[in-house]
């Protein structure tokens, strides 16, 4: 994303907006943008799904792939999570190796929907240690006005499942839906004019400091967690946005649960 | 261009796959501002393909190595997504990407007032979502929709269409089983007020009759694609 | 190629000279350069060709290699193709990876000769599923005074037609000749002040505008046509060297078999 | 996080596969000056994990582009040498070592009084000679001395640690058999001084009560991990 | 190494006291820094070295795979040699792909080590054609003070010789040392002031002109020569740093000895 | 130097696979020309390598962190034809290229008196067309005659040749079979005025006799070499 020129103003703008305990588009500290979530959405994807959050716009794509199995675990398959931001997204975002940022919005991502372990991989081997299936999650950008990761996030279990295992087109059976036992869901909180807000939008984010990133999945359970960028905060600090991350995450989880379930 | 005979992608009557007569063209859709971040943007649904364009720009070109003095640079970049087809694509480094891109731009350049911003850039990001045969076609056609909406200025917009051959009958607009298993593929594009061409590349086998038929149904099929784009930017389906 | 400095001057006057129909080297507006073809000139390459035209002067070299034949297409081998023009050939071609420009010469280049169906891929199969022959056309230039293209193709159909495969050296039977069923021929077309002109060199390509290639196989077959950078033309325009076109690759494909057969 | 079963890491006296209480740390040490040519530099052993940090600056930011005018840059790179695990590491681009390596300089941007050095760089140079889990905690708590040895004003030093969980016990400090075989680990960096956070990340599943007792465990370790740096500054061992 | 700026009055210091027959440093022209090999110093590594020459510091570390034979080579294993100069190591090393200084610091060394026949290949092989082992032998910079290059050789051939392989973990046997059979070791000399001096340090190299350096093996055979950077010699000056490498590679050799056999 | 016995290079009476006698270099040609876009250029027939080498320059070096303010900067490349040997060569990023690029670049910067074009840059491209061992030096001496028919001035030319070791039999300028099955090779650029070296390379196993004699070959082989390079520079051949 380079490295935008951080207007002092902005800055002094939200922190003045932060001691009324407003936010320059009127929402509450805790407050998400208006919320879209549709499934389905991408014909030639195994899985998929849109998510917009305002003006942030992004899709996520299951596809599969027949792979051999690692030495050293022949009964798996295999799930690769890939994030791209390419430069349709926004002014900010350049072509080129992917970037630090970009790194860590997919690794993050990832590492919450893996380690939630809502995909068995020991079912998706088709012949131990010879044949496997392997799932790919491609998160794809539109256009990025704040709050990337939660978009990624919720498209990304959605795309998952509403999977379906290709195995006609592979010969070797039927299609079925692609097992996803749990429903990690993130929530992320920036912290902008000294207190941490929900769902901070560019502006947020351009005259923000540290973020924190919280993964929740079934009965409150932290599946990953993660800090970026400059900036210092305390336990307490973090006990509150953990508590408003869990209601949050709950909200997300039944909306989906929703969707999946036909409305 | 395959040329593989074993599936029957017209029949006895002149019936295509997908229902469409030789001569037609399949459905579109166009829609502007789906990226409400840009400057300008339209959203071409063809047939199958889904593509999104968006217009960055004029901004400052940088680095200065790429200024020109005397006229706008435009940086094309055409991409398909990763999940766009049935076999995933992985990302990065793709020579046939680059030259699409190449052409687009190329093909981009010939329209848009470039000279009326000097030392300045224009970003035009081309990604194709879903992929059905002539994502190339749609997306200039998608970017000249998107430079209209950013409001860059141009002698014309481009629509673009591609015709080819099949079972060595030549067609309008080809879907994906035509792509796959057709013999030529001639994509063009025209500009809509003079018949003028800026886009024109070509592969496969066409005898000289063959081709000027092609030629002929892509010439046939500009005005009811650009009343797609003029109803979009008015604010209306066509 | 970096973005040479287009010098108006130079536009100005070759716009000139073709108001009097005439090009800076006196050439007519359909007249080639002269033209060299040398035959199986690259002592390690299994068929070769040295093409100039002018001070344009470009070497074509075809190797063998063996190859699984693609999972979807198993009695087939494979065709590639890569060009390159490496900083020797001029003063504007500079070292890394490749530029569009070099790209989109290989393409071309290869589309023409790949789409004429001149390699019967089937021919080049040893055992179905498991081994192939791949044949590897490797285009290189030397010196660019303009029109590679053109060049590039012609020594890459006389180095395959001349090719023989060196069956023995991999222990699999007798050398025999590479069949090259078809003869592809690209004519390129440059405007230049205003007009198109054929074989344009270097000073006409800096002070020009767009360019059209057109490969033209047995019977004037249409098997790949190009329309590169910036430039707007008519239908009438391209009718004109269309039919030019029809009787120039006549002449040189009837070059290039008198070449193969000895002169 | 494997979680895999078949190695028993804590026995029934919840006595751990090195000897340890689940609530103790390994054995470590710190040395100052084992990069003669560099500004300031450190070496931490932490178990078997062998940590080497340099850092060189502030320095002239270069290219331009990269200067910021109100501060210093860190340029911080954490890599592993080719030998330091059992699989031989592969030098070149690695996207987990641009992760630690950004969330690392994060970290001691947080504390590191950068608005004193304008337009400048501080490069640091984190080298994992031999690993046993932990090498980010280990490579933050090591930049963090080295930045204080060549005399880099901070505001406080990093203590980094990670406990983290095993077969469904909270342990202090993971080693390698309880990083591989376990089902979370929980790094935090942490201000001794004032007991607040400046890195943070999380894998695997912890309940909440679990998740509270990682962090206590990581929070009761920082004093004595303290002072092993401070004791290096000073010229002795703790 | 980018392109440091020669400062000329650290030329013209350099050939004042070469004037003198001294160095910055009061060593005799060949003379070398303190110099400290320790054996078996990486926990991780099958084989490894460290050494210190004054200030500059280098590991060397062994690591086996199993590969399979080159089909030209069904009968053997390979060795792999790696030099990395990483950032860590001085102000003037930068982060990217390798420059042409480390590449030919690698080569060097390698060349050194391989051209001696210190390794048998033929002994790795495991079952001919299908299953060998590799050794790869990374040499790694942590300081550079100069004269990396007879660092990274001397650390090299220790971390060889000190190696075991580790057949128990591949469940092929017992493990036992790789045998290596010779000792070649590298001497560098550096034009600095007009007149070679043997183990330049940094402020030498910045401030001197080519180096030269020699492998020697048993017997003082000739394995490796490596001229670099800009500069004339004469066969005299050669001549006179060859006798003296044969002294000062057999005292080296011996040093290597003593330590292998512990102390 | 593979070292393998299998092949007979040399037979009783001295003489080798081509022919010659160990003392004799292969047949020579060199032309001046070759490239017409080009400065300077020549191309060097050695045996059956068939090199090619162009010079551009001086011109203005850019980027202008690449500038030496006393002086020239030579960029030189060399670089072997996908074509040019029994294995096809992938393009691309090739170690051994870039370090024979740089030997050749610090033996050429050795007699170009760069100092009378500070800030400029002289580019010199070696494209090895055929190989037959010697490459490298047959590379180096045709750029010599590149540079000096580009009228770049040098305090004199370098010749360059390599004598090797086969069957433990000392020869003069190795051919492939001598290249792939010998033990030693010793390429060296020698200044043909005054004997002296500005290029040493050698790999394989030579002992102090063998190596003196090797040494002596190639300073035997220079005069030769030398009236080749002239002659064609004269306009004739030697």
């Amino acid at each position: 994303m380079g490295i935008p020129l951080v207007p002092k103003l902005l800055r002094a703008h939200l922190a003045e907006l932060a001691e009324n305990d407003s936010r320059h588009d009127g929402r509450g500290r805790f407050e998400g943008r208006d919320l879209e979530l549709e499934i389905d959405c991408l014909e030639r994807a195994e899985g998929s799904a849109r998510v917009r959050m305002g003006d942030t716009i992004v899709y996520a794509g299951v596809k599969f792939q027949i792979m051999t199995p690692y030495p050293d675990r022949p009964n798996e398959g295999g799930l690769m999570c890939s994030a791209e931001v390419r430069p349709v997204a926004g002014r900010g975002w350049e072509p080129g190796p992917p970037s630090p940022e970009s790194i860590e919005l997919g690794r993050v991502v990832d590492r919450g929907i893996r380690e939630s372990g809502c995909i068995n991989v020991e079912e998706l081997c088709l012949i131990p240690g010879e044949k496997a299936w392997q799932v790919i999650l491609d998160l794809f950008a539109i256009s990025d006005d704040g709050n990337l990761f939660d978009a990624f996030a919720l498209a990304g279990i959605a795309a998952l499942k509403s999977a379906v295992l290709p195995a006609e087109r592979y010969e070797i059976g039927e299609d079925r839906p692609l097992g996803v036992a749990k429903t990690p869901v993130m929530c992320s909180y920036h912290k902008v004019g000294g207190r941490f807000v929900y769902d901070a939008d560019k502006r947020e984010e351009l005259g923000g400091d540290e973020r924190i990133h919280i993964t929740l999945g079934d009965d409150d359970h932290v599946h990953s967690l993660q800090k970026g960028l400059k900036g210092i905060f305390t336990a307490a600090e973090f006990d509150e946005i953990m508590v408003e991350a869990r209601s949050k995450c709950a909200e997300l989880r039944s909306l989906l649960d929703q969707k999946l379930a036909g409305e | 261009m395959g040329g593989y005979g074993d599936v029957q992608c017209i029949d006895e009557n002149g019936i295509r796959l997908d229902g469409r007569t030789v001569g037609e063209i399949r459905p579109i859709s166009i829609e502007v501002g789906v990226v409400p971040v840009a400057d300008g943007s339209a959203r071409m649904r063809w047939g199958l393909n889904d593509v999104i364009a968006a217009v960055y720009g004029p901004m400052e070109a940088h680095p200065r190595k790429i200024q020109r003095q005397d006229r706008a640079v435009l940086d094309v970049r055409y991409n398909m997504a990763p999940f766009s087809t049935t076999d995933r694509i992985r990302p990065g480094f793709n020579r046939r990407s680059r030259e699409i891109s190449k052409v687009t731009a190329e093909a981009l350049e010939s329209v848009v007032l470039t000279e009326l911003y000097p030392r300045s850039k224009i970003r035009v990001e081309i990604e194709i979502i879903c992929a059905e045969a002539g994502t190339r076609c749609a997306g200039i056609t998608a970017a000249s929709v998107a430079l209209a909406h950013a409001g860059i200025p141009m002698s014309d917009m481009v629509v673009s269409v591609a015709s080819g051959k099949v079972h060595d009958i030549v067609v309008c607009d080809l879907n994906k089983e035509e792509d796959n298993y057709g013999e030529a593929d001639l994509p063009m594009g025209i500009l809509p007020n003079s018949g003028e061409l800026v886009f024109l590349q070509m592969d496969g086998d066409l005898s000289p009759e063959q081709f000027q038929e092609a030629w002929d149904y892509n010439m046939g099929a500009v005005s009811v694609i650009h009343e797609h784009m003029v109803a979009a930017l008015k604010g209306g389906e066509a």
